[in-house]
């Protein structure tokens, strides 16, 4: 599982987020890279803000932030959704399934091409997957989304081989998969990082700093590496063997780290960058209207999440009473515009696997209602919060978790009046809490790695190591376990509400508080810029307009 | 003076042994993983913390990086995968060390004019307002003065980039917002040891030769005021190379200052303590440097007594 | 008349300040005092003059015990006492006291008279908090000072009224031994007079004895029973004041004498002066025989290799090859 | 003509605690060849009434009036040529300074710049006024050296103040004094901090310079034995004041100021039997900030009379040279004395 | 007025002696008191502070705001009813700031108080010692000079939480080095003066010298440097808040506020300068009396 608490937190604190957008700066002779600068046509050349360089850019390592939006420029993937949640085909060209759901194939384009023009293969597929599992690889960080392979688990663990792993080249261009039971958001996973290609023989885990090696880190997407600054910056230019090169127009992309947002927007505003994102929430008001503007809409959810083994947090009616006492819309005030509330679990913007339609859409989330919170506290023997045991919120240090930590607890006292302690941590130590379990109420946020629900409503199965409060509910488990073996959309659709209901409505076990867009920032001549699933841009089409 | 430069660096070790072990048994007892990061499971966390040989008895621990360390090796980061702590430093380091020189000088320059003017002048209200400037200089956070800086002379007048590009016009702002505070402190040392030394006896046997003002104040005077600015100059310009987190930050500069903080932050063990070690030669080879030019001004002090 | 008992006696003390450690052993060392003996007598005042440097506060301050002292003895009373750790010199401490130089600098500026005069009594548990302000007026008016001074601190007075303060605040401890290291020398002509007429009153109605360090020898001449006359860290001739001053023996004590101005036109237009060569040697180099023969202007062959030992002429002491 | 004639000079300080009168109303005059003297308590006012006539006062000092002449300019600040320029002044001050007109400074210890080697601190003079190249200077300043008694001079050239004993010191003082053959020295204690064998060295070399040169010396000490061996006339100051002048054998066999009588009683010693106490000035040396209007000896001194406290005495002569100023010799003319100073009193009130 | 008759009469011993102590009485205290009081610099910085003080004190009190308490108005400009504005949960900006103050100073004063305790204990007793002692305490110094303070801070805050106590207990673990090295080169050099041998000689022992006569004397330079160390505590605090390990909220000093405010610095600039200029403020005030106390502790000085 991947989630956004450094960048969410860097956002607040300062940073900026990953890049888009793009424009063309006037002096094209000033790029110093790989581009032939002899032609009239001036280099189209975009400089774009990131973040810190965080994790690697080996899709079968530590592979976060950085590797995202390296990926978005330079790594074409099987497949991919495009912002409606319609398929796109990338690097294969078409897939069957067996009827057991069971065995998949893909074909893989045959003028697939890596960046020093040597074809794409099968074996690139495997070689990450491989890699990824390979039990010596502490990086990977995804390995436990390969489980769904036969023969991947024990490879992963050390009981069985890495030859026993089941993905296999039936010849050069054709990749199968044979999963260990239906899953049914197996096209999804696709997505993630570890089922991207990495050129074999090249990429291997001897060698740890293959990616900063633009010789070594070979690309198949619009864009190929030819520069790369450990915590500075990387170059990307445009790749002549990508297989639709021709539609590709920008020339060269520079991606420089900065990590304080000011800086961001300073240097945005004398032009020394063309785009940027992550921005505090007043740039939405400075530029609205402008074309410069671009919003985008985020997976992700900020929740509290009770602890389950803690008195009195074990007590629904206390944890109901929790959820309706508080006001999201004033919490989301105060904390900016880039805020909205949340009132599901599973973020707002994540679409259902039925129709283009949003999954959380479909239902009728609860209603805060301070009076019944009130009551719903009485009747848990703390009337007006009488003999309340002072409780303590957990949060990760930060500018905006510090604002809707001291939200929660304002309101918390009007309305149930009641106390709470404010516990701000640094992120290793939130960490660590968070993991022992040893928190009372807790600020909890999660970002999809993929833009399937299960990704968010798996994390509460009573076996999920990531079930930090020790949600421990049958009925939860059951509707899970159906989702997963159901093929049918509609149904799995229907199990996964049954579960988010009982999550978030018939037994908050997490009370969701907000989701988030992000706002970025663009010379208004850059058009083309394209979204896919989760929100982020992509600019394989991508142009600058004189 | 070999000799005596030796022995400091004798002594110098066994000051390091010492804050290397320190250090190290510190950065073990802080709570956090170098490799907590959100989401991670116990089993992943376990497995990095195995391959990195975090899972061993700290005293195995501590002397397997004594081993390395004593082979020039330290080790490689934890947080930055693949990247040795050696090359960290060795990029870093050169930036924020001629930032930190570049800005040093400046203060060092702009610091003693404005010490002697203000201790020469004899218009109270042009020392007054010196003094209230420096003050103001001390006054304001230096994370508001790097912003104010490039918000008006980046963003308002465009005069100056707001990106470190390693350009003479990219060192203005950053060594500007790094200089302001040694230039008030620097400026009042000299103050208050060039007005105290302009009143010493030798003054006025200067005068009674009849020479001028210029050799009498900056022969005569100057090389004695500078001696207390000499002795507190090793830590200052420690200080100034260890760079400053802030102005790195605010200036997308790549170098160690920023990386400090953030090694501590990310509990990276290894950068941690190579840039403790690292910054550790620096003030002790800063207060070497110091003690050796306090015995260039001031003739009486003898470095090495046998000499 | 009884033979009396020396209160202090100096046997062969000397005191070597470490001035350079070479990495291989050697060491250099300053001699500050080599090798110096001589007694002072209850009710006698020794008055010891000399070059500066040449070793009479480091032989002042070892007596007291400031300086741990090297070889020798130093007896007071019947006890050696250069050798006592610092708790049991604690028992000899009241009855030797120092009055020092700079009266600016030996008293503390945070404190006032009172608190000044009575430490020393606070020190040694000497009597109640009451007899103590008894004591510490009682004392101020021995030497001069009036009672309303005793909440006024250092600063508000003049040079010669602080050393008033110095002398009672080392009376406060019924001392018989005080060491005076050029008390007046820092004082204006006019009120050294003042000061040496009080340290003869009191030594008068105490029956105290001093050992009197100062530069002018006429002031010397007058207050001291006995003059010792230093050079270079040796006691090169001792002796009865007038004897010595009017008989000089040692070359440089006649040196000494010759070159002291008098404060008389038709005298000192007569005075003949012994003109020296050179420069007083370094500490640390000393010559290897008599210290003065590098400069001495009747200096023999002898003298440049071993010291002279002390020759006695009619109870004066003189350390001169000359006289042996 | 005297080559120095100082007429009335006062000198002021502006303190925290009030005005201070370091030097009020001096009159006295040097001829050429002249070794004056000038003798006082601590605080007399002694090192300032010199300093005043070199234009070295402190920031917080200022000549309020008088006239001093030398070689027939008059250079003080309030001078009618200087009082509405004070850069001039200081201008004509720095050519003559170290040069016509120099000084030795009683502390050797401080007045040297501890941080300078000797060679540059006596050749700066030279270049300056001379005008000549940095080899000559050195090569003068080394046979300045060795006249002044300094062995291996090239060598210790290139020494700093530090290694130098304090009687070397004082000579490499003077030997910056005498740089550039000056007319007037100004000696202000040149011997209080050195062993009376040092000291007779250094007055022989001053006698010697004296004779050699024709220049003139004024010698400020406390010393009246140094005064007897050297001078030729002396000064008696007394809190700012001038209270006796004289030449030497006026002032040690005929003195008549109470204070100098005082102050020779107390060093007459020599011949004194022992254990009789030494006769002293009772008292304390006054504070110039709390001066009464009247004499100012006045509290210390044993023929003090009523009309002391409250009227200042005016110089009554002795003789060629001598003069005191003490009411014991001008009672005659106490009522003319009273009645302007008590104008004078009355005017400033007003005023 | 004497008459004509009586001028040449003796004068009477009292009259004459009236002006024997010439030198006006006055304790050490009050003379630097009154050195200090006659710089105007230094006695406006001790009003202004002073002013600071009551007011932070009593406008808690006096204001109808508490420091938690949120309105509905966010993020409004400065008002008459909001005099520095409201922040992102429409809490009023003065009232934050005055705590803010409060915590600023506490910080600022209670880390100098310990510093300078633990600094003239331990710079005392090398400086007094001496020798190898005094080497081997020095090296200690130098060793924790040189390790990170961040670590120190992070681990106090993780046993103690992250409180006003844990953050100033961080910043005296190596903070009260300055002050040891200054106490020591006093102590050395004090302990040589005449007035120390004297009580030495009169059988004082190590503890009175020490403390009866080296740090009474030491205290100005000390008192001086306590004043410049004022306001780098509260600057340490303002980069801790920086770098996200300041104090938690809802408190917050003014270098949390600051730091908070700084992204809008832009748009709400009240919420920014209002602290910022306290700051200023206080570090002025503090300046200019340590400068005044510079003075008035050191006679020599002042003319
Ligand atoms: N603490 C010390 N360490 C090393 N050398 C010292 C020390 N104290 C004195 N000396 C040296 O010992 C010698 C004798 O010094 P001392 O102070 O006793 O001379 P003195 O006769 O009192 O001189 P003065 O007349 O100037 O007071 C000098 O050479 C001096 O440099
Ligand atoms: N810069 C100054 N500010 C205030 N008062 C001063 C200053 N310089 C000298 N004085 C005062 O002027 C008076 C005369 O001082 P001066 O130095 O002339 O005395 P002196 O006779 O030379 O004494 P000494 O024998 O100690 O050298 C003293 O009372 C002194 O305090
Ligand atoms: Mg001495
Ligand atoms: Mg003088």
């Amino acid at each position: 599982g991947n989630s956004n608490e450094s960048k969410n937190a860097a956002a607040d604190n300062g940073s900026a987020g990953n890049a888009s957008s793009a424009t063309s700066t006037p002096a094209a002779t000033d790029a110093g890279t790989a581009t032939d600068s002899t032609t009239a046509v001036s280099e189209k050349k975009i400089v774009t803000a990131i973040d810190e360089m965080f994790g690697s850019m080996d899709p079968a390592g530590f592979a976060l932030q950085t590797w995202n939006g390296f990926a978005s420029l330079c790594s074409t993937p099987l497949l991919s959704f495009d912002s409606e949640g319609a398929e796109v085909m990338g690097a294969a060209e078409s897939y069957t399934v067996s009827d057991d759901q069971l065995t998949w194939t893909f074909s893989l384009r045959k003028d697939g091409k890596w960046s020093d023009g040597s074809a794409v293969t099968a074996d690139d597929f495997i070689n990450t997957i491989k890699r990824a599992l390979d039990p010596e690889n502490s990086d990977s960080i995804y390995a436990e989304m390969l489980y769904c392979i036969k023969g991947a688990e024990e490879a992963n663990s050390g009981s069985g081989t890495l030859d026993a792993v089941m993905v296999t080249a039936v010849d050069e261009y054709t990749l199968e998969f044979q999963l260990t039971k239906v899953c049914p958001y197996f096209k999804k996973l696709l997505t993630l990082p570890v089922f991207y290609p990495s050129k074999t023989g090249v990429a291997t885990n001897e060698d740890k700093e293959w990616y900063k090696d633009p010789a070594k880190n070979l690309c198949n997407g619009p864009f190929m590496l030819t520069e790369y600054i450990q915590d500075q910056s990387y170059t990307v230019v445009k790749n002549p063997y990508y297989f639709n090169a021709d539609k590709v127009n920008i020339d060269t992309i520079v991606n420089v780290c900065i990590s304080d947002t000011q800086s961001t927007i300073a240097a945005y505003q004398t032009g020394e960058i063309n785009a940027c994102s992550g921005l505090p929430d007043y740039v939405e008001t400075q530029y609205a209207g402008s074309d410069e503007l671009t919003i985008w809409n985020m997976l992700t959810t900020t929740a509290i999440l009770p602890n389950m083994d803690v008195e009195p947090l074990n007590n629904e009616f206390v944890r109901e009473a929790l959820a309706l006492a508080l006001s999201r819309e004033a919490i989301c005030a105060s904390m900016g515009a880039n805020y909205e509330p949340s009132y599901t679990w599973v973020p707002k913007y994540m679409l259902s696997n039925t129709g283009s339609a949003a999954f959380s859409e479909e239902e009728t989330p609860f209603a805060e209602d301070a009076a019944r919170a009130q009551q719903l506290l009485a009747d848990a023997g703390y009337p007006n919060g009488e003999g309340f045991p002072k409780l303590t919120y957990t949060y990760p240090s930060s500018e905006k978790d510090a604002i809707l930590a001291q939200a929660i607890q304002a309101q918390l006292k009007a309305v149930l009046n009641i106390d709470i302690d404010l516990a701000a941590q640094e992120s290793e130590v939130y960490n660590t809490t968070k993991r022992e379990g040893s928190f009372e109420l807790l600020r909890y946020n999660w970002t999809a790695d993929f833009n399937d629900p299960i990704n968010y409503l798996s994390l509460y199965t009573s076996n999920s190591s990531l079930n930090f409060n020790h949600i421990n509910d049958a009925d939860y488990d059951a509707a899970i376990e159906n989702s997963n073996t159901t093929a049918d959309p509609a149904e799995r659709n229907a199990y996964l509400h049954e579960a988010q209901n009982i999550l978030i409505n018939k037994n908050f076990y997490v009370i969701p508080v907000s989701t988030m867009h992000y706002i970025g920032l663009r010379n208004s001549n850059i058009t083309g810029i394209t979204y896919n699933d989760k929100g982020e841009a992509s600019y394989t089409y991508a142009d600058i307009i004189e | 003076m070999v000799k005596y430069i030796m022995k400091r660096l004798g002594m110098g070790l066994v000051t390091m042994f010492f804050l290397i072990t320190i250090t190290f048994f510190l950065t073990r007892i802080m709570p956090g993983s170098p490799f907590e990061t959100e989401n991670i499971t116990p089993t992943m966390l376990a497995a990095m913390e195995e391959n990195y040989g975090l899972d061993k008895p700290i005293d195995q621990q501590y002397l397997m990086y004594i081993k390395e360390l004593l082979h020039g090796n330290l080790g490689v980061s934890y947080k930055k995968t693949g990247v040795s702590v050696n090359r960290l430093i060795s990029t870093g380091f050169p930036v924020t060390l001629k930032l930190g020189l570049i800005s040093f000088a400046v203060a060092l320059v702009i610091g003693i004019m404005i010490g002697i003017w203000m201790s020469v002048t004899r218009k109270n209200s042009v020392r007054g307002g010196l003094l209230t400037a420096s003050t103001l200089f001390i006054s304001v956070p230096n994370f508001v003065l790097a912003i104010v800086l490039m918000l008006f002379f980046g963003v308002k007048l465009n005069w100056l980039p707001v990106l470190w590009t390693g350009s003479f016009k990219s060192y203005i702002l950053p060594v500007t917002a790094l200089a302001v505070y040694p230039i008030a402190e620097i400026s009042r040392l000299v103050h208050s040891s060039f007005s105290e030394a302009i009143n010493q006896d030798f003054v006025v046997m200067a005068n009674s030769k009849g020479l001028g003002k210029a050799r009498v104040h900056l022969v005569h005077i100057l090389k004695n005021a500078l001696i207390p600015l000499v002795t507190v100059a090793g830590p200052m310009i420690a200080f100034q190379i260890t760079g400053s987190f802030v102005v790195e930050n605010i200036f997308t500069i790549p170098g160690i200052g920023k990386e400090f903080v953030n090694s501590v932050n990310n509990r990276d063990y290894t950068v941690i303590m190579g840039l403790t070690i690292f910054v550790g030669g620096i003030i002790i080879i800063a207060n070497l440097l110091s003690d050796i030019s306090c015995a260039l001004v001031d003739p009486r002090i003898k470095l090495d007594k046998s000499k | 008349m009884e033979k009396e008992k020396p209160v202090v006696s100096v046997r062969h003390l000397k005191k070597y300040f470490v001035a350079n450690r070479h990495v291989f052993g050697a060491t250099d060392y300053v001699k500050a005092i080599d090798d110096v003996s001589f007694d002072i007598m209850p009710g006698e005042t020794v008055g010891l003059v000399g070059e500066s440097g040449c070793g009479k506060s480091t032989l002042a301050r070892t007596i007291i015990r400031i300086y741990e002292p090297g070889e020798g003895e130093i007896i007071y009373k019947n006890t050696d006492i250069a050798h006592l750790s610092n708790r049991k010199m604690r028992a000899y401490r009241n009855k030797m006291q120092m009055i020092f130089q700079d009266p600016y600098a030996s008293l503390n500026p945070r404190l006032t008279v009172a608190e000044i005069i009575a430490e020393p009594m606070e020190i040694y548990n000497m009597y109640t908090k009451k007899e103590r302000e008894e004591k510490v007026q009682e004392l101020l008016e021995q030497v001069g000072l009036k009672p309303d001074h005793i909440t006024r601190y250092p600063h508000e007075f003049s040079g010669g009224q602080r050393q008033r303060i110095g002398i009672a605040r080392t009376l406060a401890l019924d001392p018989d031994f005080i060491i005076c290291d050029e008390p007046i020398s820092a004082l204006d002509v006019s009120i050294q007079a003042q000061i040496i007429n009080l340290l003869e009153k009191i030594q008068d109605e105490k029956k105290l004895s001093y050992l009197f360090i100062a530069h002018d020898l006429t002031m010397v001449r007058h207050i001291s029973h006995k003059i010792g006359v230093m050079y270079l860290g040796h006691l090169v001739e001792f002796g009865e004041a007038e004897e010595v001053y009017k008989n000089p023996l040692h070359p440089y004590t006649q040196a000494l004498i010759s070159a002291a101005p008098v404060a008389d036109p038709v005298l000192s237009r007569t005075q003949e002066r012994i003109k020296l060569e050179g420069e007083v040697p370094s500490p640390i180099h000393t010559p290897s025989g008599c210290p003065f023969s590098p400069r001495c202007p009747e200096c023999r062959p002898e003298c440049r290799i071993d010291p002279p030992v002390v020759a006695n002429v009619n109870g004066h002491k003189v350390a001169c090859y000359k006289y042996v | 003509m005297p080559l120095l004639e100082i007429k009335n000079l006062s000198v002021q300080f502006q303190t925290r605690h009030g005005i201070v009168n370091a030097v009020r109303d001096v009159n006295f005059s040097l001829e050429k060849g002249e070794l004056l003297g000038i003798v006082g308590e601590s605080g007399s006012g002694k090192s300032v009434g010199m300093l005043a006539v070199m234009g070295l006062l402190a920031g917080n000092g200022r000549i309020t009036e008088g006239e001093i002449w030398f070689n027939g300019r008059n250079i003080s600040p309030v001078a009618e040529e200087f009082k509405n320029d004070p850069k001039g002044y200081d201008r004509y001050m720095k050519q003559i300074r170290g040069k016509d007109l120099s000084m030795i400074f009683q502390d050797p210890m401080t007045y040297l710049n501890p941080v300078l080697k000797i060679g540059t601190q006596i050749t700066e003079g030279i270049i300056k006024h001379e005008k000549c190249s940095k080899q000559e200077a050195k090569k003068r300043a080394i046979a300045l050296m060795q006249q002044v008694g300094i062995p291996s001079a090239e060598e210790r050239f290139s020494q700093y103040p530090f290694e130098f004993s304090g009687g070397m010191r004082q000579r490499i003082v003077i030997a910056i004094a005498l740089s550039c053959n000056p007319k007037l020295i100004i000696a202000d204690e040149p011997t209080t901090a050195l062993d009376v064998t040092v000291q007779a060295q250094i007055i022989d070399l001053l006698k010697a310079i004296v004779k050699e040169q024709d220049t003139s010396i004024i010698m400020i000490t406390h010393d009246l034995g140094v005064v007897a061996k050297m001078c030729n006339s002396v000064n008696i100051m007394y809190a700012g004041k001038v209270v006796e002048h004289g030449t030497i054998d006026d002032i040690f066999y005929r003195p008549q100021h109470p204070y100098t009588k005082g102050l020779l009683n107390s060093v007459k010693t020599h011949d004194s039997t022992k254990r009789q106490s030494l006769s002293s000035i009772p008292g304390t040396p006054p504070d110039l900030l709390k001066l009464n209007t009247g004499c100012a000896f006045m509290p210390r001194c044993r023929e003090a009379m009523k009309i002391c406290k409250d009227y200042l005495p005016e110089a009554a002569s002795f003789g060629e040279e001598q003069y005191a100023s003490c009411w014991h010799y001008c009672k005659e003319h106490a009522d003319r004395i009273v009645s302007k100073q008590s104008e004078r009193m009355m005017s400033e009130e007003v005023s | 007025m004497i008459q004509r008759e009586e001028y040449f009469d003796p004068i009477e011993k009292e009259e004459q002696n009236s002006e024997f102590i010439a030198i006006e009485r006055k304790s050490f205290v009050r003379d630097v008191w009154e050195r200090f009081k006659s710089n105007r610099r230094a006695l406006t910085g001790l009003i202004v502070l002073g002013i600071i003080m009551i007011i932070t004190l009593l406008g808690p009190i006096l204001s109808p705001y508490s420091y938690d308490g949120m309105g509905t108005s966010i993020n409004s400009k400065v008002s008459l009813t909001h005099w520095f504005g409201t922040d992102a949960l429409g809490r009023d900006l003065f009232i934050r700031v005055l705590y803010g103050i409060r915590i600023s100073l506490t910080i600022g004063f209670v880390t100098t108080l310990i510093n300078i305790v633990l600094g003239i204990l331990y710079g005392g007793i090398a400086g007094y010692v001496g020798g190898k002692t005094d080497m081997a305490m020095m090296r200690i110094v130098d060793v924790m000079y040189a390790v990170p303070s961040l670590l120190y801070i992070i681990l106090l805050m993780l046993i103690f939480g992250s409180n006003i106590g844990s953050i100033m207990l961080g910043m005296c673990v190596s903070g009260w080095i300055g002050v040891a090295r200054l106490m020591r080169s006093q102590v050395i050099t004090l302990k040589e003066r005449e007035f120390a041998l004297a009580a030495y000689t009169q059988g004082a022992g190590a503890g009175r010298i020490l403390f009866r006569h080296l740090f009474t004397n030491a205290m100005g330079p000390i008192v001086v440097s306590a004043t410049l160390a004022v306001p780098q505590a509260i600057f340490m605090e303002a980069f801790l808040s920086f770098i996200g390990m300041g104090i938690s909220a809802p408190q917050a000093s003014l270098g949390t506020l600051a730091q908070s405010a700084r992204m809008y610095m832009s748009i709400y600039p009240n919420q920014m300068i209002c602290p910022i200029a306290m700051i200023c403020l206080i570090i002025f005030a503090l300046n200019f009396i340590g400068e005044g106390l510079d003075e008035a502790l050191n006679p020599k000085g002042s003319r």
